[in-house]
């Protein structure tokens, strides 16, 4: 037996992210990485096939485009910020705007991308905190 | 979808309406292979060939933009000659009457004129619909980004129903979401006419109950759609915008205008997993977790509740978007966002949407499962309406043709489609960034049918200049006969030359979604780079 | 890929042939046959390489594919080769090619592998007549218009 | 003894961690087991016959990723076959691996023709194997335009997924020929007919273990169990091997063994 490394290995069920058909797929983890990806046999409707985007999914999630930092933008300078104060910056202009136009100046765009959980917190706060149906998602694309 | 992706493969016939259904939905085209392998017909009505039509028994390429008319004249034969299905209509449907008068002038002839396609096809398909036990359409956006986007599901409802088609296994009317969770944010009401689980946000009483459990009062006018956003964007009165995980940029039409748009908003936010041309244009760009960094449900086309598992953590200081608003919300001093995690809010979901209140995570379990789902005990729906429709009866909703809103001209002379292939998906946020798929499909092409490339002397792997009144891109011509003669079809993932810089956003005045499959266009040779330092045989098939 | 093959293909119709020919006997056999001034049909392409087998099962599938309506692969006779056995490989690879070939409907004949020794122009000569005249009966490949071929919707729902 | 009481033996004989699948929710996903889970370890009856994975290959990931590690394996017949195979084409260090095998159900045998559906440790206790015929005979029974036809047309329906390479226990190789630009044009569905499938099938001459997890995998439900059952007989019939079986490689990976009488190659 090894000490040093601890060995694991795991298969994470989830759902393929890319178009609605929902196959299922199995996420196979090691170590805290994905290492690759399996069609998930029992499936009700994939039955354990996946297309050429299902199989080849997880090899955007490290990217070198991915987006890891907070990015502020002030008078065409970027700049790295904390999620903190980038959050804080966003309720001091959302209420600034809100004050001065009132809620139909906001908008909110959703995505059918995200969770069912997510759309709903955000539908939400854009109607009981923001007060508008300025709410949509991409549904038309 | 009406009815289960599971059912596709016992379906006597399957007719599939603008969906390229292989390179889009490929599990999904899998089990119409299954059909046509235990004998299903197969129609397809689609201007572009697609790799189902070699195995179709046939394939109406009509000119973009006239399914309405096509289906309208199927209807007429399908009365005309009583192979409509009486008891169906008599027992679950109304307006059957109205249908009938306004189907007066909609003969074959008509719509052989207007969609080009020769009346004895027409009469074809017709009748094989109509002579099918269980005939199931599937459609998807090549049918419905359209200005007449709602006439056309109106149509293939009523198509459905005059041929009792709706209500049993292996049938229905069908479309394929385009993406994970489309079905799942309308479900939520991430849209700005409708509350969580289709409340319309100016019924009164489905409104109030909202209000009471939210404790706020919500406004009665509905908001504003994407496109429409834009609009008062660039009109300068949309001044602070959260865009949540989309490449607005990218995938709405006229990007030009969306561009200038989302400069002109005082305040622009947008969370996304990678940097988009849309974080490029952010006051602030937050990092977000993906898929397989955040826990949640998404639901499928076939209205299937599946669970996400986290798998890993995600880089840097990214959050799951759930994360990301419940801490907003905790800044911004919001009430009832006091969520530790997406169970609770699942939780909450089940309370406000009718058709989730049966559903929880342990019932999920990697299965799915269907809704309306109205218990603890109920077992989930395979297919709607099997008794009784949502309303009661079924009611036929009459639709008269209109014709696309641009159409080609003596300076723009090419219909213009677009849409997605095989290897790429939507604005190529993810795919783009996955180097298996990217080399499948890594450079942006126009497809020109060949007598088109002839007549504008291009040949494969020329660079060509394709130019709208909106704008115009360089790229690769692809000479194939996918595409017929005066039509052209752009993918729209490619950022270096963005189709819908090119697109129109004349929009369906009802639900407001853009015709990205019509415009009209013309092609310019333009320079010839080395034809082989590109894919030459893939662009050069003739 | 573009290639020179397929520009010189095109001009020998109505049938072509693609020959590999090993460097050490088959090539130097061919190149007798020209000395000799035998005749034989002008419709084969050769190809030259260092041994039978390293005539990959690769470089038969794209020659059928670029157009060509017969292989021949041809080597030194078994005890020959120069580099010991290289062409136990080719004999074994060819088997399996062939049965291949014939399962998925694609006449065998098509595909040939010859024995031919430097001194055998003859032979060199008469194979190619032979395959010639026999790949000539059985007509251009099925392959060249494989997407005709598969449009059949009455093939794809036959069942075992 | 059950299957598990065996894991937990090899755990404590210094295995590190033992492969099999986890019931989760009424799927079966595969697991490894270290001594933190091995209680948790489900019984061989309950894996539901159509829930197979390439569990072959997830070993030989988890040898090269910890490489002093050793690891114990529920295997299945299949399973078994594809680590010889894989071994032999150094992918495996059977040095550190120690294998736990049990038979597949008669009923999932059948819906795999398969001819050998348990370990060689269990050789004994069963029946003689018989050998089922994939459908091969009744496309042997075709004309050949008919078979032509047929293998055209299923191709056609390709949808280029990769899922056959890609769920392939055999399928290693860093560089595809199925990637290869001059090969199979990139791009392009259906992929070059019938060049992508029949460089698959020679690619499984001498490899194919016979799982049918490909075929299981496929979205277009292409016949890929005959196609390369059929390049598996003929390897079997001309050059007298079987993968999968201990001894020899294929005679196909080296140069020079001999093949059949001289006189079958003069002639």
């Amino acid at each position: 037996m090894i000490d040093e490394e601890m060995v694991d290995y795991r298969t994470v069920p989830t759902v393929c992210p890319y178009c609605g058909a929902g196959c299922g797929m199995l996420l196979e983890v090691c170590s805290g990485e994905v290492i690759g990806v399996l069609p998930m046999k029992g499936h009700p409707s994939s039955k354990g096939s996946l297309c050429a985007k299902g199989w080849s999914s997880p090899e955007f999630l490290k990217s070198s485009n991915r987006l890891a930092k907070a990015i502020l933008r002030e008078e065409g300078e970027e700049k790295e910020v904390s999620l903190e104060s980038a959050l804080g910056l966003v309720v001091e202009n959302l209420n600034r705007v809100l004050e001065k136009y009132g809620p139909e100046a906001v908008g909110f765009i959703s995505s059918a991308r995200c969770t069912n959980e997510e759309n709903y917190l955000l539908e939400k706060f854009a109607r009981t905190f923001a007060k508008t149906n300025n709410i949509d998602h991409c549904a038309r694309l | 979808m009406t009815n289960s992706i599971g059912e596709i493969s016992r379906a006597s016939l399957l007719l599939v309406v603008g969906s390229n259904t292989t390179e889009n939905h490929t599990v999904i085209s899998g089990k119409i292979i299954e059909a046509v392998r235990n004998g299903a017909e197969l129609i397809i009505i689609d201007p572009r060939k697609i790799q189902l039509s070699q195995i179709s028994s046939m394939h109406l390429r009509n000119k973009p933009g006239t399914d309405v008319a096509l289906l309208c004249a199927m209807m007429k034969l399908i009365i005309d000659e009583k192979l409509h299905d009486e008891n169906f209509i008599g027992e679950r449907t109304e307006g059957f009457e109205e249908l009938k008068a306004s189907l007066g002038n909609c003969t074959s002839a008509w719509a052989s004129e207007v969609s080009g396609i020769p009346v004895s096809e027409i009469e074809k398909a017709a009748r094989l619909f109509a002579g099918a036990e269980n005939a199931s359409i599937i459609y998807c956006l090549g049918a419905t980004e359209h200005v007449s986007g709602t006439d056309i599901v109106r149509t293939l409802a009523n198509l459905s129903m005059l041929t009792g088609n709706v209500g049993k296994p292996s049938s229905g009317v069908n479309p394929l979401r385009g993406q994970n969770n489309v079905q799942g944010a309308c479900d939520m009401g991430a849209l700005p006419n409708s509350l969580p689980g289709y409340v319309n946000v100016s019924d009164d009483e489905g409104r109030k109950e909202f209000e009471d459990l939210w404790g706020i009062k919500i406004p009665e006018s509905p908001g504003l759609t994407v496109p429409e956003m834009i609009e008062q964007a660039l009109a300068g009165r949309m001044h602070f915008m959260f865009i949540m995980g989309e490449n607005t940029v990218l995938s709405e039409p006229n990007s030009q205008k969306v561009i200038e748009a989302l400069k002109n908003i005082e305040f622009l936010v947008v969370e996304d997993i990678m940097k988009t041309d849309t974080t490029d244009l952010a006051d602030i760009a937050i990092p977000a977790a993906c898929w397989a960094e955040k826990e949640g449900t998404f639901t499928s086309t076939e209205r299937r509740v599946q669970h996400v598992g986290k798998a890993v953590e995600p880089p840097g200081d990214a959050k799951s978007d759930l994360e990301i608003l419940v801490r907003l919300a905790g800044i911004a001093g919001a009430e009832g966002f006091d969520f530790k995690n997406s169970r609770e809010v699942f939780s909450e979901i089940t309370k406000v949407v009718p058709a989730y209140a049966g559903i929880n995570y342990e019932r999920i379990g990697t299965k799915g499962i269907q809704w309306p789902c109205s218990s603890p005990e109920h077992e989930g729906t395979v297919f709607l309406h099997e008794k009784k429709f949502t309303r009661g009866k079924g009611r036929f909703q009459p639709v008269k043709y209109r014709p696309p809103a641009e159409v080609p001209d003596n300076e723009f002379p090419y219909v213009l489609m677009t849409g997605r292939n095989a290897f790429q998906y939507h604005t190529g946020t993810m795919t783009r960034n996955s180097p298996s798929l990217e080399r499948e499909a890594m450079y942006p092409y126009v497809e020109i049918n060949p007598s088109d490339a002839q007549k504008e002397s291009v040949k494969g792997g020329d660079m060509v200049t394709i130019s709208t009144r909106r704008g115009q891109i360089r790229l690769r011509a692809r000479v194939t006969d996918a595409v017929c003669e005066g039509q052209i079809f752009i993918p729209f993932h490619y950022r270096e030359a963005p189709a819908n810089i090119l697109t129109s956003e004349e929009l369906d005045p009802e639900v407001k979604i853009p015709e990205l499959k019509v415009c009209a266009a013309k092609i310019k040779r333009g320079q010839s780079r080395g034809v082989r330092s590109c894919n030459n045989t893939f662009l050069n098939s003739f | 890929m573009a290639s020179d093959e397929n520009v010189l293909l095109q001009d020998l119709t109505p049938i072509r042939i693609v020959a590999f020919l090993c460097n050490w006997c088959s090539y130097a056999g061919a190149d007798l046959a020209g000395v000799s001034r035998l005749s034989y049909p002008a419709n084969v392409v050769t190809i030259r390489v260092m041994c039978s087998g390293t005539v990959s099962p690769y470089h038969v599938l794209k020659a059928f594919q670029s157009g060509a309506d017969g292989v021949l692969i041809t080597g030194c006779h078994i005890g020959d080769c120069h580099y010991l056995k290289g062409n136990y490989m080719t004999y074994k690879r060819f088997q399996v090619i062939q049965g291949l070939l014939q399962f998925v409907g694609i006449e065998p004949e098509r595909f040939r592998l010859e024995w031919i020794s430097a001194s055998e122009g003859e032979k060199f000569a008469e194979t190619v007549r032979d395959f010639t005249e026999e790949v000539g009966k059985l007509g251009e490949s099925p392959l060249a218009d494989e997407r005709e071929a598969a449009k059949s919707r009455e093939a794809l729902m036959r069942r075992f | 003894m059950s299957v598990k009481e065996e894991a937990k033996n090899l755990l404590g004989k210094g295995m590190d961690g033992v492969l099999f699948y986890q019931m989760k929710d009424g799927s079966a996903i595969p697991h490894l087991f270290t001594s933190k889970d091995i209680d948790e370890m489900p019984d061989v009856r309950e894996i539901p016959d159509s829930e197979r994975y390439p569990l072959s290959d997830i070993l030989s990931k988890l040898l090269m990723r910890f490489s002093s590690a050793k690891f114990g394996i529920v295997a299945r017949g299949c399973d078994e076959r594809a680590i010889i195979e894989l071994e032999k084409h150094q992918q495996i260090d059977t040095s550190r691996v120690s294998l736990i095998g049990f038979a597949c159900s008669p009923e999932l045998a059948k819906i795999c023709s398969c001819s050998k559906p348990y370990t060689e440790s269990l050789a004994d206790e069963m029946n003689e194997a018989q050998e089922i015929s994939r459908g091969i005979e009744s496309v042997e029974r075709m004309s050949t335009p008919a078979r032509l036809g047929f293998w055209l047309s299923n191709f056609s329906v390709c949808v280029k997924c990769m899922g056959c390479r890609n769920i392939c226990p055999l399928c290693f190789c860093k560089e595809c020929s199925l990637q290869d630009e001059d090969l199979v044009e990139s791009g392009v569905l259906p992929p070059s007919i019938p060049t992508f499938h029949l460089l698959r099938a020679i690619d499984m001459a001498g490899r194919c273990v016979m799982c049918g997890l490909c075929e299981e995998a496929c979205p277009a439900g292409i016949p890929l169990r005959t196609l390369y059952g059929k390049v598996s007989e003929i390897v079997r019939e001309e050059l007298g091997y079987v993968p999968g079986t201990r001894g020899v490689k294929s005679p196909l990976e080296e140069l020079g063994s001999s093949v059949g009488s001289d006189d079958d190659l003069k002639s």
